[in-house]
């Protein structure tokens, strides 16, 4: 059963919502066990594909049992899953299983009478998300996009806030621009080479007269346009910060951890596997330019999140800059510029969905969209003001958090490749950060206008009686449990994903050694 | 002329579906009523079908269903055009179809990806009308620089 | 290091203060608790500490390995507690037992607001202050460096009000900007340069890297300006700013802990990361221009002390000054110079935590913040304002104090390197520190005639002292005392810090 | 705000154009598509010269459709799913507030009512005729042009058909929401169950042939055909309801009573 497993890990969710349809729809308080049991089964496969991985390398699975020895490559589909999908597929697993903690009452408050229906559009995005990860098709990679993005359209539209829905507008048409000049770039590639399989295409693309034809070029250049719009690298992100900041707040959880993370893991398979990286650093030599465009991303992304008023949109053009990160590191044409990449993909899902549920559960407490609202949060609901303080230390690169680690690699990977703009970006950009997340700790801890200067002689209450906190309970200022033990839990991971962050690079570079990036420097 | 003559005739089909896909990108950008965007969307998404069905189309061939015909026909039909009534269903022995030649069919490989294409065009056309009856229901307008503009004033109904 | 011996100890030395966090919230509603509480991690620090002098003293090195390598980063998480380390981490723990008591009493004194906050936060910047001291790596040092920023915000911007928000503001943006904008980026081209090795011991990171003179000039300003709460200008108006926060924590954090931290960063770079011979003129002859920057941090500070009004404020430019003399000692990385900066580590913290209590004790006594205010002090605050004397006398370094066993290395050390200039420098700038203190301890005992505010008896008498609690004037007196006995009794220190710097091959 | 649109539409326009030069040219055999990279293995070729001997299965197009490329033909029917739980989820609305959107439809004049006779009495004898039709292209998917896809869509046309000859009450009393619903759900659970009994049976997703063991009298290569028949039919379950709750839910702004 063992050799099953990547069939089990896509099947669970997507039975887990034909379930939901079946059974959910009379009596909606079933609908959450089922989730849970068919995301604890996936996460439960995703982790032994790990352990998979790790002990016996890379896993190759051919749907309806077409594998090569019977059949040239190509004719059936093929799901491959190396070192770095592995960590990918634990990520997404875990970050849907915390959300649908998060969702227990949130969904039931927010979609009143669709509950069923969101939980099955959330398992169906999982499905979509988790068979990205996995498939080594191209075209099948166009399907599974289209699957997740089409619920992840629905997500966004079902919110009650009449902008959120204006927001799904604007995201459907910049979504299919981009899934479109996907599959166009795909179709230029299978004129050219006559297959699907990235594999195939890639021994095809190796030899020169067909490598170096216009057609390949284009090709490329759809492709990459198109992932970038799913991602919203800087000029196409149009759609990101409205999208996901009037959207209902459990999609909000489950989209903006995932959604762009997983379009950066795509750019970086289509380049490495499909077109290989001596095709793209060499022969094509654009990675000044496009590590240019993404430091304008990062500076962009970081500045424009330093303009905005309300808390949900400042996290949003942060996402903006983080993709900067990834996609710069990912075309620095350096070994460790690829390792960082990719292991920011991982600890930038974890930081944002740590943010994005601490932002969630405090609008949803003080009903406060604009961040100079927050004041006094230190003191009202503490426990959720540390998991905040965890996922802001993060995202400025603060050890031991995953933040300062990831950062680290990029960092050597700009300095290691002579990019300097790229270095002076990361660093303007976590200063940035600091600026911002500080000036919500000010707000939190000084609340909004300060008393005026303490000369008066020290006439405050006495602290020696209990502090004006006050509260009987730990929790009473805070969230409902349900809310904060997965932000906590959250935040732990961000923390272990920085300390032991060895394996996990190790993971990584095992997974690099089997399609090296050219010019790699001494690991 | 001779650029027309080997660049422009042989891939006639090509330059058809860029200009369509042109118009449907230019309909998507700048059209301001909801359901104009959409239509140029559909159009953007037929125009990539055109593209992948002219990939496979040979020249002298058929449709990608194999014909069974009675014994005599035992190598494949190799003369075009030639119609052949179909021995009505049954086919007699398995194998009579063998050494199939396969200039004589079509490449069935895009026709069944622009099946998925074409499923993927109507889902998302169907939920994008759903989104924008729902515009229309809040905002009661389906011109977008109207509904840009309740935004901003944010009306009542607006920041609910 | 052959006598490497592997204890725990380093840790728990660590994790006493950081544990005893949650207990003083836990204890919140009992002040006299959480208060017990505060001293007793305050012992188990020390008596770790010391139970770790020994070892130490006797040549050897004790190392703690926390977590093991990253793939990326070879670098660990660990301890090594050497002379530097031990010397540092006797300082910030002996001084913070009579920083808890003299907090007790100034908080307690003043009625301040959430003092379970304060105690918490106070704890665990103690507990980042040891971190930094025991740093087997760089890497280790840069966490805890940073986790010590971010652990004094909340103390620097105790009382909550406009000032103090400003003051919080510039606090962070120069840490954390210098922090992150100057000390990564060096951190990870030194981890490039040296071949993915960051750790103290043996021979220095950067020997054997073959830098060129301007790399290597860019690098040590990197980290000289990267650590920034050594608090060389331009990047030193962190620490004035800070002066909003309460008394006690100006006196253990901004004269002990937190500005000696930064030094502390600077002192292993240069011995560590650079290494003496590299810095000196048989190497790159890069440490002299970081000389003459600490030299004109020294002069420019002096100056402006003098024209503080403000008694804190005028203390807050002097630690500035006196923390150039380290940074001078260290970029001159002569044998002598070396020494006598580590030694002024200790001579100043002891000096000048005096001055601070001192400054907070008069505050909490008459509520006076500026100089002007304070003629004819002495008669009603006696022993307050002789231990000020005392303070000020091992701030300049006078005879009976410790200042100046550790100015007179300095100097020899200056001299030994044979920079002319920079003598002439230590000249002025001890004209200068005297210019800024003693007027004010003689107005304060031999008031003229008509500067003295009313109500101030006119000759002395015991009836009419009228000092600060007894739990303020206590530990201000203990320093006092400390600094004087560290002038007679320093040869522990000095054979401590002797045997450090010998393993450090001149 | 038109400018920025044409120029960046002209800008994908001259990309995209100057890529046509080098491609094979239309229609022909040898292109790389249709018969592979000098010489090397060409996948369409190999569907047609094998599908008959692997499947069974004349029609190459279902049998790559449903068979080879099963995998992804089951994401499509997810696809499909997705769009009609997502317009539930968006515009589905259980609000009381009956806004009498438009005049009833059904015209009460004399005209009107012979219109409705006529209409009523034609599509009474049409829509059963249509819904064999639609069977008969699921069942036929094999021989002809045709399957789960297009079967379905012809089936759910009837459905529509009814609910505008009548109303949509009609068409929705024979094919309640929570019918419909539930009959996409069992759609996609016969496909994705077709290959959950290959997992069981020890054989990978979708890998029909060991299906062999359930079925009586067949052979491995039969066993393909008649799964494929059965994918055919989950499908055609879940984009019959899905085509008709697009439309109810459309057509009536979600509240699914007397939409026109």
């Amino acid at each position: 059963m063992s050799e099953q497993l990547p069939a089990i890990l896509l099947l669970s969710p997507l039975f887990g919502a034909l379930i939901t349809g079946l059974v959910g729809m009379t009596d909606h308080r079933r609908c959450f066990p089922i989730l849970a049991t068919a995301l604890t089964v996936s996460l439960f496969c995703a982790i032994s594909l790990l352990a998979q991985v790790v002990k016996s390398g890379p896993i190759d699975y051919f749907v309806g049992g077409w594998d090569p020895q019977r059949v040239p490559l190509g004719i059936g589909i093929q799901l491959r899953i190396d070192g770095i999908n592995a960590l990918l597929l634990v990520v997404i697993t875990t970050v849907a299983l915390l959300t649908s903690i998060y969702s227990i009452r949130r969904a039931g408050e927010e979609n009143t009478e669709k509950t069923p229906q969101f939980y099955m559009l959330s398992q169906m995005l999982c499905v979509g998300l988790l068979g990205i990860t996995v498939t080594a098709d191209a075209f099948n990679l166009f399907v599974l996009v289209e699957v997740s993005s089409l619920t992840s359209y629905a997500l966004v539209a079902m919110g009650s806030k009449p902008r959120g829905t204006m927001a799904a507008f604007n995201y459907i048409i910049m979504g299919t621009i981009g899934a479109s000049f996907y599959l166009l770039g795909v179709g230029y590639l299978y004129m050219k080479t006559g297959m699907l399989n990235m594999a195939a295409i890639h021994q095809i693309l190796s030899d020169p007269n067909v490598g170096h034809s216009p057609t390949v070029y284009v090709a490329f250049i759809l492709i990459l346009v198109g992932v970038w719009t799913k991602m919203a690298f800087f000029p196409l992100y149009g759609w990101l910060p409205n999208a996901y900041s009037y959207c209902p707040s459990t999609t909000s959880c489950l989209l903006a951890p995932l959604m762009t993370k997983v379009s950066v893991y795509v750019m970086i398979r289509v380049m490495l596997s499909v077109f290989g990286s001596e095709w793209i650093f060499q022969s094509l030599g654009w990675s000044h330019t496009v590590v240019w465009l993404a430091c304008i991303a990062i500076v962009a992304g970081s500045v424009l999140a330093l303009a905005q008023v309300e808390l949900k949109k400042m996290l949003c053009y942060l996402i903006v800059a983080e993709v900067g990160y990834m996609v710069g590191g990912a075309w620095l044409a350096n070994h460790w510029g690829m390792v960082g990449a990719i292991y920011h993909i991982l600890s930038d899902a974890f930081m944002t969905l740590c943010l994005f549920i601490a932002a969630n559960i405090f609008i949803k407490n003080r009903r406060a969209e604009r961040i100079d609202q927050l004041e006094g949060l230190f003191k009202k609901m503490p426990i959720t003001t540390t998991g905040f303080v965890i996922g802001a230390l993060a995202m400025i690169g603060v050890p031991p958090t995953a933040g300062f680690f990831s950062k680290w690699y990029l960092l050597r990977g700009g300095i290691e490749s002579g990019q300097w703009g790229y270095v002076v970006a990361l660093l303007i950009s976590s200063l940035v950060n600091a600026i911002l997340f500080f000036r919500i700790f000010e707000v939190a801890y000084f609340g909004k206008n300060p008393v005026e200067s303490h000369d008066a002689h020290h006439d405050h209450e006495d602290e020696t009686q209990p502090s004006s906190v006050g509260d009987s309970t730990l929790f009473s200022g805070e969230g409902r449990p349900t809310t904060v033990i997965p932000l906590l839990i959250t935040a732990a991971i961000i923390v272990l994903l920085g300390v032991f962050n060895g394996p996990i690079v190790e993971i990584i570079q095992q997974a690099l050694d089997g399609m090296p990036v050219v010019g790699a420097a001494i690991r | 002329m001779e650029f027309i003559q080997n660049s422009v005739l042989p891939h006639f089909n090509y330059w058809v579906y860029v200009i369509l896909m042109m118009i449907g990108l230019y309909a998507m950008i700048t059209k301001k009523n909801l359901v104009k965007k959409l239509i140029g969307m559909t159009i953007f998404q037929t125009a990539i079908i055109l593209f992948y069905v002219s990939i496979g189309v040979k020249t002298g061939s058929t449709i990608p269903i194999l014909e069974h015909h009675a014994e005599e026909h035992g190598e494949a039909v190799t003369d075009t055009g030639g119609h052949h009534e179909e021995a009505p269903g049954e086919h007699e022995s398995h194998d009579s179809i063998h050494a199939v030649d396969p200039d004589h069919f079509a490449n069935p490989l895009p026709h069944v990806l622009m099946l998925t294409a074409i499923v993927v065009g109507v889902s998302t056309l169907g939920v994008a009308l759903a989104i924008s009856q729902s515009i229309y229901k809040d905002f009661g307008t389906l011109e977008e620089h109207e509904i840009l503009e309740k935004i901003k004033q944010g009306g009542p109904g607006i920041d609910v | 290091m052959d006598n490497a011996v592997h204890s725990s100890l380093p840790l728990w030395a660590c994790l006493a203060s950081l544990l005893a966090a949650p207990v003083i919230v836990l204890f919140r509603r009992e002040p006299s608790l959480r208060e017990g509480a505060t001293f007793v991690s305050a012992f188990v620090k020390l008596g770790l500490v010391l139970a770790m002098l020994p070892i130490v003293a006797g040549g050897k090195v004790i190392e703690f390995t926390l977590i093991d390598g990253f793939a990326g980063i070879n670098a660990p998480i660990m301890f090594r507690v050497d002379g530097l380390g031990m010397l540092f981490a006797l300082v910030a723990s002996s001084l913070w037992i009579v920083t808890s008591l003299y907090s007790i009493g100034y908080m307690r004194g003043l009625h301040e607001h959430s003092q379970t906050r304060f105690f918490a936060f106070f704890a665990i910047s103690l507990s980042a202050t040891l971190g930094v001291a025991f740093a087997g790596n760089l890497l280790t040092l840069y966490l805890f460096y940073e986790m010590l920023s971010l652990a004094t915000w909340p103390l620097v911007t105790h009382h909550q009000d406009k000032e103090a928000r400003t003051g919080g503001r510039t606090y962070l943006t120069y840490l954390l900007g210098t922090s992150i904008g100057f000390a990564l980026p060096a951190l990870i081209f030194t981890w490039i340069k040296s071949g993915g090795d960051l750790s103290f011991g043996g021979d220095a990171i950067l020997a054997s890297a073959g830098l060129s003179h301007l790399q290597g000039l860019v690098l040590l300003l990197a980290f000289a300006f990267g650590f920034s709460k050594a608090g060389m200008m331009p990047f030193h108006s962190w620490l004035p700013g800070a002066m909003v926060a309460p008394t006690p924590v100006s006196a253990l954090l901004h004269a002990v802990a937190v500005v000696k931290v930064g030094v502390f960063c600077i002192l292993r770079v240069v011995t560590g990361v650079f290494g003496v011979q590299l810095i000196g003129p048989g190497g790159l002859d890069v440490g002299i221009v970081l000389a003459w920057i600490a030299a004109f941090t020294v002069i420019v500070s002096s100056l402006i002390a003098l024209s503080q009004d403000n008694l804190k404020r005028r203390l807050a430019f002097s630690t500035i000054g006196q923390l150039s003399y380290i940074v001078l000692g260290a970029a001159l990385a002569t044998k002598l110079s070396v020494t006598g900066s580590i030694l002024h580590i200790a001579a100043h913290a002891v000096g000048k935590i005096t001055l601070f209590f001192c400054a907070g004790a008069i505050f909490v006594a008459t509520g006076k913040k500026y100089i002007s205010q304070m003629a004819g002090l002495g008669r009603t605050m006696p022993i307050t304002m002789s231990a000020f004397f005392i303070g000020s006398l091992g701030v300049i370094g006078l005879p009976p104090t410790a200042g100046l066993i550790s100015k007179f290395h300095l100097v020899m050390g200056t001299a030994e390197a044979g920079e002319k200039g920079l003598l002439l420098v230590f000249l002025v700038s001890t004209i200068l520190n005297a210019a800024y203190f003693l007027p004010v301890v003689y107005q304060a005992f031999f008031p003229k005639a008509g500067t003295v505010p009313e109500g101030t008896p006119e000759k002395f008498s015991w009836s009419t002292v009228r000092e600060a609690p007894w739990a303020c004037v206590v530990p201000l007196s203990i320093t006092a005392l400390l600094s004087i006995i560290l002038f007679f009794g320093s040869g522990f220190l000095r054979e401590l810090v002797g045997q450090f710097v010998s393993g450090l091959g001149f | 705000m038109k400018w920025l649109g044409l120029i960046a539409t002209a800008f994908t326009g001259i990309l995209l154009l100057s890529a046509t030069p080098y491609f094979p040219s239309f229609g022909d055999p040898n292109s790389p598509a249709n018969a592979g990279v000098n010489g090397g293995v060409s996948v369409s070729q190999y569907y047609i010269t094998e599908t008959y001997t692997d499947t069974k299965v004349p029609n190459i197009v279902t049998a790559v459709l449903a068979d080879y490329r099963g995998y992804d033909t089951m994401f499509e029917t997810v696809v499909i799913f997705a769009a009609g739980v997502a317009i539930f989820a968006i515009l589905r609305s259980f609000g009381g507030t009956t806004i009498p959107s438009h005049p009833t439809a059904i015209d009460t004049s004399v005209e009107g009512d012979h219109q409705r006779i006529i209409i009523g009495m034609t599509c009474k004898l049409i829509i059963p005729v249509i819904q064999l039709f639609a069977l008969y292209v699921v069942a036929h998917g094999h021989h002809s042009p045709g399957g789960g896809f297009q079967g379905g869509v012809i089936l759910g046309a009837s459905f529509i058909l009814m609910a505008l000859a009548k109303e949509l009450d009609t068409a929705l009393a024979r094919f309640s929401e929570k019918r419909y619903l539930a009959l996409a759900c069992v759609g996609i659970f016969i496909y994705s169950g077709f290959g959950l009994l290959c997992v069981a049976l020890e054989r990978n997703f979708l890998d029909y042939g060991i299906l062999h063991r359930l079925m009586p009298a067949t052979d491995e290569i039969m066993a393909r055909s008649h799964s494929m028949l059965g994918v055919e039919v989950g499908v055609a379950f879940t984009v019959t309801a899905i085509m008709f709750a697009i439309y109810a839910n459309l057509s009536s702004k979600g509240r699914l009573e007397q939409g026109f």
